[in-house]
């Protein structure tokens, strides 16, 4: 397999109000062509961030990227010109949010927004882009989709609204297609037929998946490998099965402990504490508050993020054989 | 558009009309003072028996809530009685008048909705800029000047410094037998200063608004989700957001019309402008009571059908609402 | 008979207007003859989806949604016909924490007077015996009494829910309805939340009626489950048999659709029991069986006869065909 | 996390002081108060009697720094006159405004239903009806004084707070912390004045000033078309009387309407100032 994406040494920095803060740091990470990375972490770790600046749609301001690149078939996007990455977005690299309901543009039909996606990147008649619309609705399990596709988002339900931003997504064949918690905001059933139709879309377009997600269910079901993000930085990356079977990160492990699953009987493990604010991060590793093999080294230095064989993790105390 | 909608809002309209009449009629009828006096004093004074047949006249000396039937009755007829002092049927004296006031109100709002969104959209492509500054302080500047005082000024300017545009009334006389095409252009150079003075308030507020509509909607996932399709900025701005941040701009412009007509009073005051406001000083000096109720019905009524205009425009402008009641 | 908390035949509806301004008035059923028990001490976990009324349906066992029939025992007496003064005084018993730790507590007020009102409105104790109280409150969920004087927004999301603890605690109450308590946290402070929840039941002997659509929490939390779709509760029963061996149709189908560590993408995992669409309107729901239209099993009888909730090894499950 | 005590009204406090200019705003119309209310002490003249020659131009004659109208009177002690009534009558019928809209609006946004179908008609009525004319009508109608006037301003303007107050009450009583406060049994009167006003307060406290502005123009108004107490000096009334000639004389048009401006702008730049105190949009993140 062949990286399309890879991402290197990638910071991106926020003006605040408590000043410029670092939200993304030294970020490290590639896709290969027809995977799925899953990017895992709770809320402000940067997993977002991380998308946004791969469709170079970091807000700015306040928003900026502070160092590193991004490279997309090996052609470095970081200082592309506009134009060019108007083209590559939605063509070569889509993407898909969290909020189906608001995702769409309420005063245009569902057809209108699917065409003007198709007609911005490929020479094609407009009658076409329709037909080719509507095709696009019925691939994604839309039905009746030549009536549903003259309809209104708000005419749709949230799964529905989610289908027709996948197949919005799709229409260029791109080959990159990031999928920003695309159903945090849905019912779990209807979660599942997302996640499901994914899987499908994955097969049949050969697409590669950047799969952002808080839930590790997600990550053990959807994904090929994983990297775990915290407070701006990743702290494990490895295949899938290596990251939920054996996690080697003490934040990791605590994150898979934590979870409420049907099959466990187990108590739950608490993590201590709460995430710092990025701007109140120190020196040391950014977990070492609430982590239990915690020394003085960690409050000194921060980890960079070390390959054992397959398994990459940012943890003095792994290093050190302390855990 | 669901026609029931539309039948409920004319009803309402036409409800809202009658409530006009009735707190107007009740309200000048229980005011203190005698119409009768001052219809007496119109004439120039008056004895007693003469007081006594202008009431029979009038109707004065009937009971309130007859008075009150009679005159529902009459306007339901478009019937506003005859004037005490200009001594002419009413609804003749508005409809002299009110096609100018309307000319002045919609020229002026069209102008300030114009450039005010178009200030306001330039503002919001860079919220931190010098145009997005200009744009406050034009508008808080907008807000605090009175109108009839901007009228004041702008003729001082141009009646001795920059006698570009006329200062006064709506026509020339010179051209009163000019050709229709002549005489348009002849209202239309007479109308600038007016408008202009009418628009600064509203333009303000339009542009103030339409800064913050549009940043908001900028700032929303479906702006998001353009941009990640490869949408141009100015497809982003002039097609995905100005359709949207166009909607709340919808609602206040409808809710400005009767603010607007009180602006046009007193600018039609100051420019000799020939439309209803004159009109409105004149019988409420004189306590004309039949043409202050007519002025009333009449504003009431542009402000109704106003309102009702915009309602329609806003629920063809966004589809959430179509075929609701 | 629960000896806490008994629900019968619960039903709420709300006007949803007309269509046009001469067709009738349509109503949407949001809760349909719903019943159910809470034992002392006992946890009952209410899962559905959005639209599934569970959220209504503990609104309005406790009152705060007007039922349109039906009866909510509390300890024996029917709270629905309560008069306004005797129904204030009845609800130091009940009390509710909420989704959302950033609106759950008034931004004006600091935490001392957040947790004192309720005392203040009950008239509890004296006025040092609630200040008292307010310090043993604090401390009984973890947070610190020099922190009483503070504001809501200077609390993380985590601390507030405990506020929000805190202050439903105040009055002793004997049950605590909790609605999607935990739904708004990261997993890791999610965590932290269900396990202090889970020592109040013990250490206070509190009933909870857990609304959720986290299967994963509610199974960890609670004694008893009840599934419910559209406006009913499809299947109830204790937490193994739900789990375990669940006998309506929906309710495998939930619990197939929770993502689980156990399904891999490197094992090739196919979804079972996936279904297709949407749950139908709650305005005007249709004849039968709600879920019929969804159902893989459907015959002719579950799209014309609603099935009734009845018993089934344990539990009680409306359904014509239970699986086995 | 900011470990001192402050109360949310405390932090935008703060945050109007560093606000520049709100904060001028606020001086420029302290002073404008100050000099109406005790311009008198330091500026000995009569506004309503003939004192020089009509139509003396400013900065012409030491004893009327900015001349004289058509009949002769001292424009700055008619600005120091005036100034008072304009003042009062924009205070009183902002109140006015304030005190109906904000009745109107918590009990149709609170009580929702027939409550707010009623309430929300009876202000679209009163939103229908042209509001300077309507305000005119009245002050003929019930002898121009002040007190006339101000009522009439307050009794045509009450309707936009009203909505206001509505749309905020509706947010409001969603929220989960009303909910807290019905299910710890809180009686429907605390719930509206104790817990959901002062939360609805910020927007509020803005339209309020911005009320006061729009009142002083409305009597500004009123009175330059002769319709106020002609017994009164006020602004609008100077620019009204010296309407006549404003193309032999700018000066006596020109400060009333400078002074008005001033009052209306600066109360302005207060508004904007405590609603950008206010707005955590602005001082979050």
């Amino acid at each position: 397999m062949s990286r399309i994406l890879e991402i290197d040494d990638l910071a991106v920095d926020f003006d605040t109000r408590f000043g410029r803060v670092r939200a993304l740091d030294g970020v490290s990470v590639g896709l290969e062509a027809g995977e799925t990375l899953g990017l895992v972490g709770e809320s402000g770790c940067g997993k977002s961030i991380t998308a946004l600046a791969v469709m170079g749609l970091v807000p700015t301001p306040p928003g900026r990227i502070g160092a590193g690149s991004i490279r997309f078939c090996g052609e470095e996007l970081i200082k592309a010109p506009k134009s060019r990455l108007r083209n590559l977005r939605g063509a070569e690299i889509a993407m898909i949010f969290q909020e189906p309901m608001s995702s769409l543009n309420p005063v245009f039909t569902v057809e209108d927004q699917i065409v003007e996606a198709i007609m911005l990147h490929r020479p094609i008649e407009y009658d076409a882009a329709r037909r080719e619309a509507v095709a696009l609705l019925e691939r994604v399990g839309i039905p009746e989709a030549a009536q549903r596709a003259r309809d209104y988002p708000h005419q749709l339900s949230g799964g529905m609204r989610q289908r027709v931003m996948i197949a919005m997504a799709v229409s260029c064949r791109p080959r990159v297609l990031i999928a920003d918690e695309p159903t945090t905001a849905l019912d779990v059933t209807v979660q599942a037929q997302i996640f499901d139709l994914l899987g499908e879309i994955q097969h049949e377009f050969g697409v590669a998946i950047i799969l952002i997600t808080h839930d590790m269910g997600v990550i053990s079901e959807m994904a090929d490998r994983v990297a775990v993000m915290y407070a701006g930085r990743i702290i494990e990356e490895a295949g899938a099965d290596d990251v939920l079977d054996h996690p080697q990160h003490p934040y990791t492990r605590g994150l898979i402990a934590c979870i409420p699953t049907l099959e466990d009987d187990a108590s739950l493990r608490e993590i201590p504490g709460v995430v710092p604010p990025l701007h109140a991060l120190g020196r040391g590793c950014a977990f070492a508050d609430r982590c239990a093999y915690m020394d003085a080294r960690c409050r000194r230095e921060r980890p960079a993020l070390a390959p054992t064989g397959h398994h990459a993790n940012a943890c003095l105390a792994v290093a050190e054989g302390r855990l | 558009m669901s026609g029931s909608y539309l039948i409920k809002r004319l009803l309402w309209g036409v409800l809202l009309m009658a409530g006009v009449v009735v707190l107007n009629f009740l309200l000048i009828r229980l005011a203190p003072g005698d119409a009768a006096l001052v219809i007496a004093g119109e004439m120039g004074g008056a004895s007693e028996e003469m007081l006594a047949s202008i009431r029979k006249e009038y109707g004065l000396d009937r009971p309130l809530m007859v008075q009150l039937g009679l005159y529902l009755a009459d306007m339901a007829r478009l019937d506003f009685g005859q004037s005490f002092y200009f001594n002419q049927p009413v609804t003749g004296l508005i409809a002299q008048r009110v096609g100018a006031t309307i000319l002045l109100v919609i020229v002026a709002q069209l102008l300030a909705i114009f450039i005010g969104v178009v200030l306001g959209v330039l503002a919001a492509r860079n919220p931190g800029g010098p145009m997005s500054a200009f744009v406050s302080v034009f508008a808080t500047i907008g807000y605090a000047v009175p109108v009839f005082w901007t009228g004041i000024m702008l003729i001082i300017l141009f009646a001795s410094v920059l006698p570009i545009f006329p200062v006064e009334g709506m026509q020339s006389v010179k051209l009163r037998e000019a050709g229709i095409i002549v005489k348009s252009l002849d209202i239309l150079h007479h109308l600038v200063l007016p408008a202009f003075t009418l628009a600064v308030i509203y333009l303000a507020q339009y542009a103030r608004l339409s800064r913050a509509s549009m940043l908001e909607v900028l700032g929303s996932d479906y702006i998001r989700t353009a941009r990640a399709k490869g949408a141009s900025e100015a497809s982003v701005l002039f097609k995905h957001a100005l359709r949207n941040a166009a909607l709340p701009i919808l609602t206040v412009a409808g809710l400005q019309f009767g603010n607007l007509i009180s602006g046009a009073l007193l600018v039609e005051t100051v420019f000799n402008w020939p439309g209803m406001g004159r009109l409105a000083f004149d019988s409420i000096l004189r306590r004309d009571h039949p043409t202050i109720l007519g002025v009333l019905f009449f504003s009431a009524a542009m402000v109704v059908v106003a309102n009702l205009l915009t309602d329609l425009a806003y629920r063809f402008a966004d589809p959430r609402l179509r075929g609701r009641t | 008979m629960s000896d806490l908390l008994e629900v019968r035949d619960l039903s709420v509806r709300f006007d949803a207007g007309r269509a046009s301004l001469f067709a009738p008035r349509r109503w949407l059923e949001a809760v349909r003859g719903v019943s159910f028990g809470i034992d002392r001490g006992k946890a009952l976990g209410i899962v559905g989806e959005s639209g599934s009324g569970k959220t209504t349906t503990a609104m309005a066992a406790i009152r705060l949604t007007q039922a349109a029939a039906g009866r909510v025992l509390l300890e024996g007496e029917d709270l629905l016909t309560l008069d306004e003064a005797a129904m204030r005084a009845r609800r130091k018993d009940v009390q509710l924490i909420f989704q959302d730790p950033y609106s759950s507590l008034n931004p004006r007020s600091r935490v001392r007077d957040i947790l004192r009102e309720p005392l203040d409105l009950m008239e509890v104790g004296t006025r040092a015996s609630r200040e008292e109280r307010v310090r043993e409150l604090i401390d009984l969920v973890g947070l610190r009494v020099d922190q009483l004087p503070l504001f809501p927004h200077q609390f993380s999301g985590g601390q507030r829910q405990r506020i929000s603890i805190a202050r439903a605690l105040a009055t002793a109450p004997k049950l605590l309805v909790c609605d999607e308590p935990v739904s708004a946290l990261d997993v890791a402070i999610q965590a932290q939340i269900l396990n202090l929840l889970l020592r109040l039941k013990e250490e206070l002997d509190l009933g909870y009626l857990f609304i959720s659509h986290d299967l994963g929490v509610v199974r960890y939390l609670c004694d008893e489950v009840a599934v419910m779709y559209l406006g009913r509760i499809v299947e109830i029963g204790p937490r193994a048999q739900v789990f375990e061996s669940p006998r309506h149709p929906y309710t495998r189908t939930l619990l197939a659709a929770v993502p689980s560590l156990k399904r891999r993408k490197s094992s090739g995992f196919k979804r079972p029991a996936a279904i297709e669409g949407d749950p139908p309107s709650p305005i005007n729901p249709p004849k039968g069986c709600a879920f019929a239209r969804r159902c893989p099993h459907a015959k002719d009888i579950c799209l014309s006869i609603d099935p009734a909730l009845e018993p089934r090894a344990g539990g009680r499950v409306a359904c014509h065909f239970p699986v086995s | 996390m900011d470990e001192s005590a402050q109360s949310p009204a405390a932090e935008a406090w703060i945050a109007f002081c560093h606000n520049i200019p709100a904060l001028a705003g606020l001086l420029i119309l302290l002073g404008i108060v100050a000099l109406t209310l005790y311009g008198t002490l330091f500026y000995a003249g009569d506004a309503y009697e003939i004192v020089w020659a009509p139509h003396e131009k400013p900065l012409t004659e030491s004893d009327f720094p900015l001349g004289t109208d058509y009949l002769g009177r001292d424009i700055v002690a008619g600005l120091i006159a005036g100034g008072g009534p304009t003042l009062a009558v924009g205070l009183c019928a902002a109140l006015l405004t304030m005190v109906i809209g904000i009745a109107f609006g918590a009990l149709a946004g609170y009580y929702g239903g027939w409550v707010d179908i009623v309430l929300m008609r009876i202000t679209e009525f009163f939103q229908v009806l042209p509001a300077l004319l309507f305000a005119m009508v009245l002050v003929t109608l019930f002898s121009p004084s002040l007190v006339t006037i101000a009522i009439a301003i307050g009794v045509v303007s009450w309707p936009q707070t009203a909505r206001l107050t509505r749309a905020e009450f509706l947010k409001i009583k969603e929220l989960e912390y009303v909910t807290a406060a019905r299910a710890i049994g809180t009686r429907d009167r605390r719930i509206i004045w104790k817990v959901i006003l002062p939360n609805a307060a910020p927007p509020l406290i803005v339209s309020a000033t911005l009320t006061v502005g729009v009142a002083i123009l409305f009597e500004a108004g009123i009175s330059f078309l002769g319709l106020g107490d002609p017994n009164t000096m006020s602004w609008g009334l100077m620019i009204g009387m010296n309407r006549e000639y404003i193309l032999d004389a700018w000066w006596p048009v020109t400060f009333p309407g400078l002074a008005i401006f001033l009052t209306v702008f600066s109360v302005s730049l207060l508004g904007d100032g405590i609603n950008d105190a206010f707005n955590p949009r602005l001082r979050e993140r």
